[in-house]
């Protein structure tokens, strides 16, 4: 190192770092995350999805950005003013902060406590406050029915998705998010083959704190308008929906830490698939070279340059990982992101596949079915463990 | 001393916002406004555990008062429709026993004052560690406090119960 | 076996676990019973009781048959004396009699859920763990497992308002004084290092005297205490957490939880602040003479049977606290005869009062009892019969606690005291007459018989029974009080 | 500055003990008492925490634990009275609920 901080801040100095690059990158993943999905949507309806705005659609989410900053705010006259203006706030801070526990790779990664696990749950948890305190200072009868839902939802599907954990735990034998991907790394298995039926609750259970269909009740559209935020609008409107993504994030990165292995490539113990340690770059030149063929297929000037930047910046990067540090400190980043949009791309699949539930069928099915199974899945864990 | 003004000065923010919040919340005429300030005391709170090496307690703080207790208070608070009680005097004529507390207080407070944090004497520390916190906690539970963890269980079917047989119209 | 789990700790838990597992049985059977059947669990839940009695029974006859005065288990988080061994009888006994008593009593009101028994099993684990509790936090999660229980049974009739509200003071109150309760705890552990009773108390004892935070100890678990026991400034709780719950609740914690409260308050005072009786013994003194006093002057003006029996119970709990005020071997042993005693007179009047609930009338007033002599004789004569013995006349057993407790006063020199409390006697013996007379002289109102049911039958016949019997020979009872509550004493 | 210690948070401790024992005292929203209830429950923690940091000792911190388990247990069954309560008698609060004198 060429320079060095004093003793006193220099362990502070990373993590502001990744707080810094978090914050500022996250909103930009969110906006592609809904392009992701709506292109899904459109490739299942059989349709193209967003096609105007930059090749492919692909500026769009930073149109829709905009869009969303420049509408007018507008706040309900009847509604509690500081309430209403604190409740999205809660919700998008407790999601990041969420983001801040999650452990992208060996090196790439905020915070890493002794009571890891049980801090994001509970950080989550107290998104909560945000949906329900939301509803109510709109002081209207839509958003009070979908907070009081939603509330409802949350609580109940949080016991099944803690419950689910505690399998996963047990096996772990940590809180901590590090200390669980180095737990499969020593155990040499996915903890999902230990735990497959708390991966299922687990993955469930998520589904339903996201509020994704089949269980987004608290926004279904045809029986309560938008739920909690149908009095939202513009800026306020767009924190509900980057906390909603940055939700969906945290949990896919709980499953895939706890579940999937965390930053560790497939079979880290085969020495045979050492060759694995260099997908990262071969991911990079595939993609540059689809962008480029993409850029020799687009018809307007503009949109044939702009592809053609992006296979340029692309290949840089593929270049770029050849430096062995650089591919060391990416790797474990490449394969969690991967995992992480692998499980995205579930949640939008079912979300276009599965018919939304009739609020009782969700609460039974949170309250008959996960929250035993969960329950029984812990103690034959238990048992298991004690004979074994 | 960097390290100790640092700690003075986490200690007396944290203070700030506890007692802050515990006064707001016992003020506010809207019990929805309470709520938060509650949340608020209660974040401090759980600020001040991780202060004091409680990481896992700071963690249990916010997952079961403001993820569970408090979204419970909210959730009634909304269903029984404060509106009108909000419109009401809020506050009855036991103003004489509030003083008495208060006094009590002040009295208590002087005297730190006065002698100083000498005065008070509490156990010697002993030779125990508190880290690492989650698993020393996990020992103390299930080792010295394992009869009280079993009760706390019946104690908290007793709770389902009562909750479900009260709040329920048709049992 | 491993080393945080020992035989002899099953071995002292095994009443309450069966309690437990009889309690989350009533929970279970209770789904697959008619609205005809719900007696069904009452029964299930006595069976359970008497299993705990045996129990309770082998393990106290192993223990003398081996000279064993006490067992500790749970690295010595209770301790299983001959203190505990002995209010647990009278947990058991007092749950078996509110259980027969409420089964009639709740079809009337259309409330015969089985929750109700497995609450009361529940409730009864708490005061046994809470009697046993040698550490902090043992007792204070024991305390509100009972109380908690306890809570909910008092608000049992949910479309009741009176009932609700009850239930809702009681909860609120109970609630702050449990806070109080913990801050003192909290202190005492801070002061000593660690929640184990007797470690305090060593630690206490070393301490100077007048340390303010010993006295803002004191003062905290004293006051949570006195909230539980209903004495004086902590009361306002009381009647009406009596007057609105059921009446076999009432009956049930008038006794049952009460005595639990008791037996904790005795073992804090005791073992803890043992060393700092000087401190605490004005404040008791105080409280006691306030108690006696509120509780006998306020009885004479109530109109509401059940308000004036709670009445009563506070001016009981002023005699009790002056048992500790002694704080001899005979003022211990007045105190636990005392309990035994209350346990069969206090019920017994409450199951009368049961007894006269009937669809259109609650029977909880005063005038409701007009003209019991001709209505039902055998009721008359019992509730006669219960009231002398609350007032302590002697050849009923009531004169026994309160013979014991003024002998230790005079013993230990506090005259005044005792004078005091013979005096609050005969005010006493006023308001009980109310009753009689009005059940003795006047006219009754209507003609309609009494019913019995199998369940306050029973409960009457036990409860009359007994309180005549240690009225007329008190030898054993004295004797098995005398030798169990003398293991408290350091 | 002078060194924090135990006593500090003892102070500190006492000042929100208070606080919440006003509350219960004055208030008239039964909702507003239980959560002053809930304000002495912490203060009753943040002693115990404080001191089990100054003892290095679990046990404080142990206890801490249940007193947060009895604050969620008082928490829903007296939510649940009042919402019991209210359905009988639509009014949250304390002095209003007089049908037995107070």
């Amino acid at each position: 190192m060429p320079f060095s901080f004093p003793p006193s801040i220099e362990p502070f100095v990373l993590p502001a770092l990744y707080i810094v690059i978090l914050v500022a990158v996250f909103p930009l993943i969110a906006g592609y995350i809904v392009l992701l999905e709506r292109k899904v949507m459109a490739d299942i309806q059989v349709r193209l999805g967003p096609m105007r705005v930059g090749p492919h659609g692909l500026l769009q989410p930073i149109a829709d950005a905009v869009k969303l900053l420049i509408k007018e705010d507008i706040i309900p006259a009847k509604a509690d003013r500081m309430v209403f203006w604190l409740a999205p706030v809660i919700s998008v801070v407790t999601a990041l902060v969420a983001l801040s526990l999650v452990p992208f790779s060996k090196y790439f990664f905020v915070a890493d406590t002794n009571v890891g696990l049980l801090f994001l749950l509970s950080i989550t948890s107290v998104g909560i406050l945000g949906i329900i305190l939301g509803g109510w200072s709109s002081n209207s009868h839509y958003p009070l029915l979908g907070a009081l839902r939603s509330t409802a939802q949350l609580v109940s599907y949080e016991v099944a998705l803690g419950f689910a954990l505690i399998g996963g735990l047990m096996v772990a034998g940590t809180l901590s998010m590090q200390q669980m991907v180095h737990a499969q790394l020593e155990q040499q298995m996915w903890f999902i083959f230990y735990q497959p039926v708390a991966f299922v609750i687990y993955f469930i259970a998520a589904l339903a704190e996201t509020n994704r269909t089949p269980f987004d009740m608290p926004e279904a559209e045809s029986e309560i308008v938008a739920g909690y935020h149908t009095e939202y609008s513009g800026f306020r409107f767009a924190l509900y929906f980057l906390a909603e993504y940055a939700n969906m994030v945290v949990v896919s990165s709980i499953a895939v830490t706890l579940f999937l292995g965390g930053w560790l490539r497939p079979f880290p113990n085969v020495r045979l698939l050492d060759f694995l340690n260099y997908a990262p770059i071969l991911a990079m030149f595939v993609l540059a070279f689809f962008v480029f063929l993409g850029a020799s297929r687009e018809r307007r000037p503009i949109d044939k340059m702009g592809l053609a930047g992006l296979g340029a910046v692309c290949a840089l990067i593929g270049l770029l990982f050849l430096v062995p540090a650089v591919l060391d400190w990416v790797q474990g980043l490449f394969w969690f992101v991967l995992k992480v949009f692998l499980v995205l791309y579930t949640f939008i699949w079912i979300r276009f596949t599965v018919p939304r539930y009739r609020y009782d069928q969700l609460m039974r099915i949170g309250w008959r079915w996960l929250i035993p199974l969960a329950m029984a899945n812990v103690i034959v864990t238990a048992i298991v463990m004690i004979l074994f | 001393m960097p390290e100790s003004i640092l700690n003075g000065l986490f200690f007396y923010v944290l203070a700030v916002v506890i007692l802050g919040g515990a006064i707001m919340t016992i003020t506010r005429r809207n019990a929805v406004h309470s709520a938060i300030w509650l949340v608020v005391t209660l974040m401090g709170v759980a600020g001040l555990y991780l202060h004091l090496n409680a990481e896992f307690l700071a963690a249990v703080q916010i997952l079961v008062y403001i993820g569970g207790i408090m979204v419970l208070f909210l959730f009634v608070i909304m269903l029984v429709n404060l509106d009108e009680a909000a419109k009401q005097r809020q506050f009855n004529r036991q103003w004489s026993l509030a003083l008495i507390c208060t006094l009590v207080v002040l009295v208590e407070f002087g005297f730190f004052l006065m002698r100083g944090a000498g005065s008070f004497a509490f156990a010697e520390p002993g030779q125990g560690a508190l880290k690492p916190n989650t698993e020393l906690m996990a020992v103390a539970l299930f080792q010295d406090y394992l009869l009280p963890f079993e009760i706390a269980s019946l104690l908290l079917l007793v709770a389902i119960l009562g909750a479900v047989l009260m709040a329920k119209k048709e049992i | 076996m491993n080393e945080y789990f020992s035989p002899i700790d099953f071995l002292v838990l095994k009443p309450v676990i069966l309690l437990t597992l009889f309690g989350i049985g009533v929970m279970l059977t209770d789904l697959f019973l008619d609205q005809q059947h719900k007696y069904m669990n009452a029964v299930t839940a006595l069976v359970g009781l008497a299993f705990a009695a045996v129990q309770l029974w082998l393990i106290q006859s192993e223990m003398a048959a081996q000279g064993v005065a006490q067992i500790e288990a749970f690295r010595g988080a209770v301790v299983l004396d001959r203190f505990a061994i002995y209010f647990s009888w009278i947990f058991l006994i007092s749950s078996a009699i509110a259980i027969l008593i409420a089964i009639r009593y709740l079809e009337i009101e259309q409330e015969h859920h089985g929750e109700h028994y497995a609450i009361m099993l529940f409730a009864a684990v708490g005061m046994m763990v809470l009697v046993m509790g040698m550490d902090l936090v043992t007792l204070f999660i024991a305390l509100e497992l009972m109380v908690l229980s306890v809570y909910i049974l008092t608000g049992f009739l949910r479309r009741d308002r009176r009932s609700n509200e009850a239930a809702l003071k009681y909860l609120l109150l109970g609630a702050f004084s449990s806070g109080i309760l913990a801050y003192g705890m909290s202190l005492l552990y801070g002061m000593s290092g660690s929640t184990n009773l007797n470690v305090i108390a060593d630690s206490l004892a070393a301490r100077p005297a007048g340390d303010p935070l010993v006295l803002i100890a004191i003062t905290a678990i004293a006051a949570g205490l006195f909230f539980k026991v209903g004495a004086v400034p902590f009361h306002q709780w009381l009647p009406d957490a009596y007057e609105g719950a059921p009446t076999s609740v009432t009956a049930f914690m008038s006794v049952g939880p009460k005595a639990a409260s008791f037996a904790f308050l005795l073992r804090m005072f005791l073992v803890p602040l043992g060393s700092a009786r000087e401190e605490w013994l004005p404040l008791l003194v105080g409280v006691s003479i306030a108690t006696m006093t509120l509780g006998n002057l306020a009885a004479i003006s109530q109109s509401n049977v059940k308000r004036l029996l709670a009445y009563s119970a506070i001016s009981h709990a002023g005699y009790l606290l002056l048992g500790l005020v002694s704080g001899n071997e005979t003022g211990m042993k007045g105190i636990a005869i005392y309990f035994l005693v209350y346990t069969f007179m206090n019920m017994g009047a409450f199951a009368v009062i049961v007894a006269l609930r009937r669809r259109d009338l609650i029977g909880d007033e005063i005038d409701d009892m007009a003209g019991l002599m001709y209505k039902c004789p055998t009721a008359a004569v019992l509730m006669l019969i219960f009231l002398l013995s609350l007032a302590g006349i002697p050849p009923t057993a009531g004169f026994l606690g309160k013979y014991f407790i003024f002998l230790s006063l005079i013993e230990t020199g506090h005259i005044t005291l005792a004078v005091i409390a013979v005096l609050y006697v005969a005010v006493a013996l006023y308001y009980y007459f109310r009753i009689v007379a009005v059940m003795f002289m006047r006219e009754p109102v209507d003609q309609e018989k009494l019913s019995f049911s199998p369940g306050i039958r029973i409960a009457l016949g036990v409860t009359a029974a007994m309180t005549i019997l240690i009225g007329l020979y008190p030898e054993p009872f004295i004797q098995f009080a005398g030798s169990t509550v003398l293991s408290i004493l350091r | 500055m002078p060194e924090i210690t135990t006593a500090h948070y003892v102070m500190l401790s006492a000042a929100l003990f208070s606080i919440g024992t006003i509350g219960v005292l004055t208030r008239r929203n039964v909702v507003i008492i239980l959560m002053s209830i809930e304000l002495i429950l912490n203060a009753v923690n943040i002693n115990l925490v404080a001191f089990s940091n100054q003892l290095m000792n679990m046990s404080g911190q142990a206890f801490a634990v249940f007193v947060i388990v009895d604050a969620a247990a008082e928490a829903a069954v007296g939510l649940g009275i009042i919402i019991a309560l209210f359905r009988n008698k639509e009014t949250v609060n304390a002095d209003e609920i007089d049908l037995m004198k107070w």
